[in-house]
């Protein structure tokens, strides 16, 4: 077992890193969450500049080479820095293309990976809480192409999109659809997350979209999907568990440095011990990360297509969840908390902290879907 | 032993609800049921409503005003007020500062502000902490030095909630930078709209305001401003954090926190089914209802004898539990929402505040102010004297470690 | 609203202190337990002599004109000094006995009350995982009599009690039997539980009894089972509460003497604030007793009949024994932990106060089924 | 990164294995099932056996007779020894005596003493803790006064454990009273026959003996037996807990344990159905599953890379949550049980042993063991340096606070 980073990994993680301290500053991600949308545009040229945006897909798919674990390097050295980018919708958005046997869909990997197109994954459907594995919306034949009608909620990145791509329920069973985000039919309502993502919830009312815009259907529907979901739910809690150490060592900091009735707060027992829980929390959410990419390493090599170890990626992947669900409001609401007053201001990272962690919680599952997801996955159920 | 409540205070409850039901205003009624912060017009009109019946300092003795009521039956009134909807009455006047003026002011003082505190027309606010000293009031470093008639002040106070609403501010300054930190201490009333005064609202998570910093800049305030005697502002204001912490640790709007989500749980849907008819749901919301029944009887058991030092003991308890149980009931009634629970919900940018008429929000009408409420509540535990103080004084106090 | 003990309230407290102080120090509790039953028969002989047996009985019922308050203070003092006697078994049975519509029944509350008779009540059904509203042990009508067959368990006092009190269903639905102890196709099956009371398995198996052997049915069967359940809780959860005051101060003391590392260990501020949560459940605990004594008070002012007082009891009873059994586990853990090793030892009254704890969490329904009665209670179902 | 078993961990854990099936005698399979503390002749047959592998001893170096095997493999090993059933070897000699002797005793100790724990033959306990000093070592009170060639050696341990089945004990001693606290103290190795020594067992909350009182009284100790230098003691008391703590937070026994409730789970009913199918039971277990998993990662990285100082920091970590954990999975499986989770289970009256052929236990085959696990598994969280030590330790050595 090696768990230490190749220098190639390392070198990503160095780079994003970079990007954070040099371009991502405070002041920087403050003037950016208040644009429009949340987010600078320039940043997202970057990405691709420096080739994360295809770095966690295999040479084969026309990646660079890497897999879950280089996704993790970077989606954790944006959680630290509370980078508002929908790095993790991407990594959702990049495995459906990639799934697809089709070649169609095939050719947009590269505009996308290279900021040229700009894509979503509409993975959380309305009315289902987080529960990303009930889907009511419908598709229908309709000659060579397909008509989907449903509604979609909290899809990030939907009003700055070329595409979203859409599961929906039909005859043939799952599919995904890359649908047109200007397609007639498609309305999008936008607002912003208490993290300060910007979403929409999407409404497709008979969308009507040609043949190739088919990503996978049936059992490859299925796998395509929940190969998506799994390398979707590793990017989003290796952003958390970067945020849930920004927060720990901040919090770290700031008991050293301030005092109470003249004594450092940092000298307080509880306090201390308190920090030791956090600190635990945060390592056993390390570990099982670790051991979800031990899961999607092994589901991969197999091409996804053996179900018993998509099965085995699916349980290591929902206690990372649960665990990241769980130790993610721990960690923030201390963190919160051992700031006093100061904690719970605007202008300070640490109630971000919170906030990002508090919804990361809820999307693509809070804890309890994710301890049902884990027990049925274990028990082959 | 009759651990309920009489028939006397029954018919009282009766007696309060159909006075509100009678009195309160629907479009107050309609603001308040979003639980924002209540705004000053809305707060002032019903207590000036109330101050007519005689009701609008439940807590003052009857010679300045107050109604006489029993602990019990001010716990009765706060409780049907919550649960009517109705705006709460300012506190930092009412519960705060008046005690402090009529426990140890001069008789030109009291003549001077009870009235309007009473009627609801003078708003206060108090200027306690400071930057670098939060529970550690010992150390505060805002001077007011005397000049003729008059004090200089000059300093900073911060965490002044409801600062930008208020007309007055009680002021805890430094007179006497040479004897022992406690001793130079002394309590000053000034007005908001002195010359020198600059006001800073603080952002907090929840993207609203409600604490304020407070730049003093050479502040005149008349030598007839301060409270008491000079030197004395560390025993009033252990005075006024001592009725701070008597208070009902917030049981009336918990329970009334719990009626808002049972609604949302009978509207939103999971599996098909009413969420409230979800096990594991009503497992949370039983265990929540039980500790808030556990709260209010040991609430009750302070308030119905109030004078007894055992039950002051419990009183420190009570603020631990509350403000606890207030952040679980509004964090699972975010959860109850779903996905909506997640959005941030502003009418203009960057501060709630009363909401258009054409507002069109993107949560349910069941849910507004919902997720506001669940991230403001990660304050309850740090304001009125973190936890972590509490605890400690309950080790020291009651368990005599 | 009035918190505070009558003067006859309280001189019963002080008359069970006594007894306490005297009679059952730790020496002689420990000779009690390791005997036969793990009990001295003379103590009850005591308990009977001084009222206590009677005293939570109104007047009318042949009672010393108490109430569940009275029982309750009882139950507390006996549960400080942990007496291992079946007290709130007994308030489980007297309670069936008054309830009861028949004079035959009647008769026995007075020589129960004087200890000449003794008298369990099998409360637990086998299989039934502690929630007594599962009865699967069935009657059926014989002549003028009856004849029962099932399965209790953990009924404590069995194996010296003259009668059985056994609900059962059948035709006409819920009744309770009086059942001689040594009746044809009664058996007994003893075993000690870890709190050292010691309870017997009873197998019914085809026993006839005469007409008379009849407590109560339909719905005087199910309002006086109802009755004696939530009476007997309250005895049980103010039992709890007793001794989870007892390991609360035992750990106060032990702090304030034990020295680590040269400090006392009441200075440990982590000890201190983990002190204060324990006393915040004490005194929740403590706010719920109070509590449902209203309640039962109200319902008794009924004669029980009123079903919307009997449903009023259910939720404040089963609030009160969720948190009994969630702080008692609680306390109990604790107040081990803070002792450290000598915590674990057979010979410190501290494991005993945890494993009394760790039982009465079971006994009756535990947290989930009292949260499960209470919503249920709550919502009028 | 390659955070997964290697192919040839894969074979090696199929070898284990395979040996366990073909070696493990049957009726020491059967004792074990019930998790009671392994009688001493169990431990030592099993050794023996092991020894003849090569495999009695792990942790070994290869120049004491280990086998030599990597962090991960010994996990392996140990693993597939918890999850057959077989008997735990006996840790005190082999994992915290023995690396003392190999580390800093002489030539003529290593012969001595190491073949016999390798063996199985020779039993030892550790006599650290004092009354009045349970994890303050620096503050013991046992002396051994110099007598010719001898010591002379009286004072008084406790919590020794498996003190009663132990051939030696591994005392430290106060050999100097003159210098600092820390520098007077020395090792001793004591034959638990020599005259003058009371062993006296502590009953615990489980009704078992695992832990004892040894008394002693003017007992005689050859000087050669004492350990490397005198007045080094403390530091070797330090490598022998050091050692203690970078184990596998015994997460192989929870594994086991949890296959074990498993069993229980789908044996036993509720509502006419298999417990296993029961949501909040199944909530639990995934809870308690998924941290065992999170735990055993955090094993493995330490293990994986022992020798990096930042992974020894996670070992102060895994101590804490695997004690915790540890209760968890016993009381779960408790309450698992139902009714007959409340049954004390006794095969002679006040201690657990050997359970007779012809007992009739008021409690299912399934679940034998586990009401006294329940209990006794409150002492994870005190014994081998208490949580609130370790997480002293966490703040200081890992957060620097």
């Amino acid at each position: 077992m090696i768990f230490e980073l190749t220098p190639e990994q390392q070198a990503i993680a160095d780079s994003v890193r970079r990007f954070t301290e040099r371009e991502y500053d405070w002041d920087s991600r403050m003037r950016a969450i208040r644009g429009s949308e949340g987010r600078d545009p320039a940043h997202w040229a970057v990405f691709a500049e420096l080739g994360w945006l295809g770095a966690g897909l295999p040479e084969e798919a026309g990646g660079f080479g890497g897999s879950a674990i280089e996704n993790a390097v970077i989606a954790q050295e944006l959680g630290k820095a509370l980078v508002n980018e929908p790095f993790a919708v991407h990594v959702a958005a990049i495995n459906l293309l990639a799934s697809s046997p089709h070649a169609a869909i095939a050719e947009m990997i590269e505009p996308v990976m290279m900021g040229e197109t700009r894509i979503a994954a509409a993975m959380h459907e309305a009315g289902a809480r987080g529960d990303f594995r009930m889907i009511a919306t419908r598709f229908d034949r309709n000659g060579d192409g397909f008509t989907i009608s449903g509604a979609k909620s909290l899809v990030e990145g939907a009003a700055s999109a070329d595409l979203i791509l859409v599961p929906a329920m039909g005859d043939g069973g799952l599919a995904v659809f890359a649908i047109p985000a200007r397609a007639n039919g498609v309305a999008l309502r936008p607002y912003r997350l208490l993290d300060n993502s910007h979403v929409c919830d999407v409404t497709l009312d008979e969308v009507a979209v040609a043949g190739d815009a088919l990503v996978a259907m049936g059992d490859e529907g299925e796998l395509a999907f929940a190969r998506a979901v799994d390398e979707a739910l590793i990017a989003l809690c290796a952003g958390a568990l970067g945020t849930m150490e920004a927060a720990l060592w901040a919090t770290r900091d700031y008991l050293l440095t301030r005092t109470q009735f003249r004594v450092p707060l940092a000298n307080f027992q509880v306090l201390q011990h308190r920090m030791a829980d956090m600190l635990i929390e945060v390592e056993m959410t390390r570990s099982l990360l670790f051991h979800a990419l031990g899961a999607a390493q092994a589901a991969m090599a197999d091409g996804g297509i053996a179900s018993v170890d998509a099965s085995a990626r699916a349980a290591a992947v929902s206690a990372l969840k649960a665990q990241t669900g769980h130790a993610g409001l721990h960690v923030g609401r201390e963190a919160i908390q051992m700031h006093g007053g100061i904690g719970v201001t605007e202008e300070l990272a640490i109630s971000h902290h919170y906030r990002r962690l508090f919804v990361i919680n809820r999307l693509l599952g809070d804890e309890a879907v994710h301890l049902e997801r884990f027990a049925k996955a274990v028990d082959g159920e | 032993m009759q651990p309920s409540f009489s028939d006397g205070d029954k018919e009282f409850r009766q007696t309060v609800r159909a006075f509100i039901a009678d009195n309160l205003p629907d479009d107050l009624r309609r603001r308040a049921r979003w639980d924002y912060h209540p705004n000053r017009e809305d707060q002032a009109r019903w207590c000036a409503i109330l101050d007519k019946q005689g009701w609008s300092m439940p807590h003052w003795p009857r010679e300045f005003g107050g109604p006489g009521w029993s602990g019990i039956r001010k716990y009765i009134f706060e409780e049907e007020m919550r649960r009517a909807y109705a705006p709460t009455v300012d506190r930092i006047g009412p519960e705060l500062v008046a005690p402090v003026l009529y426990t140890f002011g001069s008789e030109a003082m009291k003549a001077r502000f009870l009235p309007g505190i009473r009627s609801g027309e003078t708003f206060w606010a108090q200027g306690f902490s400071e930057p670098g000293a939060g529970s550690d009031l010992a150390s505060l470093r805002t001077r007011a030095d005397r000049d003729g008639d008059e004090y200089l002040v000059n300093g900073q106070k911060t965490w002044t909630t409801e600062g930008h609403h208020a007309d007055w501010i009680f002021l805890l300054v430094r007179t006497d930078q040479e004897v022992k930190p406690q001793q130079g201490i002394s309590a000053l009333l000034v007005d908001l709209k002195s010359p020198g005064i600059t006001m800073r609202p603080i952002r907090t998570l929840d993207e609203g305001v409600t604490v304020n910093e407070v730049f003093f800049e050479d502040v005149r305030v008349p030598a007839e401003n301060l409270v008491g005697e000079e030197g004395a502002g560390w025993t009033y204001a252990k005075f006024l954090l001592t009725n701070e912490r008597t208070n009902s640790a917030e049981v009336p709007h918990t329970k009334r926190d719990i009626a808002q989500l049972r609604d949302i749980a009978a509207r939103e849907v999971k599996n098909g089914r009413p969420l409230m008819e979800d096990p594991e749901f009503r497992r949370k919301l039983a265990r929540i209802e039980i500790d808030t029944l556990a709260l209010e009887f040991a609430v009750l058991r302070v308030l119905s004898n109030e004078h007894d030092p055992e039950n002051a003991n419990i009183a420190s308890l009570v603020k631990v539990r509350g403000s606890e149980l207030r952040q679980r009931v509004a964090e699972l009634a975010d959860e109850a929402l779903g996905d909506a629970g997640l959005a941030v919900l502003t009418s203009k940018e960057g501060e709630h505040g009363p909401i258009a008429e054409d507002f069109d929000p993107p949560v349910p009408e069941h849910g507004i102010g919902i997720s506001a409420k669940a991230m403001f509540r990660r304050a309850t535990t740090i304001y009125g004297g973190a936890n972590e103080i509490q605890r400690t004084l309950i080790a020291r106090t009651v368990l005599g470690l």
